[in-house]
């Protein structure tokens, strides 16, 4: 299935990517696997996106947690706790 | 009843107050809270701020935080408007105001939505300092205020 | 920093929000009440309502209950007006506007002023109806609403 | 001693009094003798000034209870609940 994930704030100007189509394959159908699989390009991704580390998910425009489902043409974004008001 | 705007443009508090209050003689209290940036934050000088936002969420949050207050308390209108792009000290980055028939109400929802929007609605504040750009960190009372509303 | 007004005219809050902000950076957030005059009360129609004060006795109680909010927290600057004389629905009654640093102390204090407002000010309200005049009476919420600040 | 003693708002039309100056002799130097005072002129002084009545004081517009002191020249208010704001 195909994922559009996009980055915001500090994770987007640390990690470089404002926005990109992640492929992955069937059955990984939750917000965490998501996430493992960004993890496994080391560096900076595996740094920011370290279990302890302060960074929100939000699927379709919804907050989600780590086992928010997720499918083929959900759009999902991670970005640092928000700052506005 | 709701207005909710996303905008690189200032908002005129006077003209915000007088479209709330237009053709409800039911009204009896407007809360309102403007938040404004600040010369100094943490110590340093804030020459400028850039405020980014998720365009697609951003709006869709407003409403939602602002359908909740209005499941909690007894309502007559609201208006929300938050600035995004660049801002400088002494700019008017958001506004939020509601109106109701009593008071109580209009405070514990106009102070319910603020807390909720600084934990909730996607924004992001980006300082101009002299030691360069820094991205402004939540605050930890701004996360314990929002949680006290689900006690 | 505060300014007290009793007054028969109106206000204009644009104006009032601009005067509380000029020349200060440090402020960061401005929580604002404005009361207005209702249509209806308890049921009945209201067609004008007079406001009668003590006038020896209004500012410096204004003035003491501010004094007491800006103890209690954090405040940069306050401004109060509260209309007297005969007004009509729709009418501005008051406006209790307060500038702070962090929107925590503005709400806070903004909210105590009011209900001390309400059960210390020498203010007080006639109704015309359309079964004649009445004079308002203190609504017990108003009370505990003061009572709680004592806690 | 002479006190100024103001009524206002629903007192005021009651009373039918504005405002009147009030000999007392000396030594009754406390607002709860002031009103013991007001009520032996009977009728709707005796009744709108009961005991149980809802009504507050202000001694040189200040809200004063029942035992705050009374000098010569004092302004006292009495009234209803305030309604304002």
């Amino acid at each position: 299935m195909k994922l559009k994930v996009l980055y915001f704030a500090r994770l987007r100007e640390r990690l470089g990517v404002a926005e990109e189509v992640i492929e992955l394959p069937d059955g990984m159908g939750m917000v965490a696997m998501l996430l493992d699989v960004l993890r496994t390009r080391g560096g900076v991704w595996a740094e920011e996106l370290a279990a302890g580390k302060n960074f929100r998910v939000a699927v379709n425009q919804d907050m989600a947690g780590m086992e928010v489902p997720i499918e083929d043409g959900d759009e999902v974004a991670i970005f640092p706790p928000v700052t506005g008001g | 009843m709701m207005k909710i705007i996303v905008s690189e443009k200032d908002f005129d508090i006077g003209a915000e107050m007088t479209a709330l209050r237009a053709g409800n003689p039911q009204i009896g209290a407007i809360a309102n809270f403007v938040g404004l940036v600040r010369d100094t934050n943490g110590g340093s000088d804030v020459a400028s701020m850039l405020l980014e936002h998720y365009p697609a969420m951003t709006h869709r949050a407003l409403e939602a935080i602002v359908a909740e207050a209005g499941r909690r308390w007894s309502l007559l209108d609201v208006t929300v408007i938050h600035r995004v792009g660049e801002l400088r000290p002494g700019d008017q980055i958001v506004l939020v105001a509601v109106a109701s028939r009593h008071r109580a109400d209009a405070f514990s929802a106009c102070e319910f939505i603020m807390d909720y929007l600084k934990t909730q609605a996607p924004f992001w504040k980006k300082e101009q300092t002299p030691d360069g750009a820094r991205w402004v960190e939540q605050r930890a009372t701004d996360d314990q205020a929002a949680a006290r509303w689900s006690e």
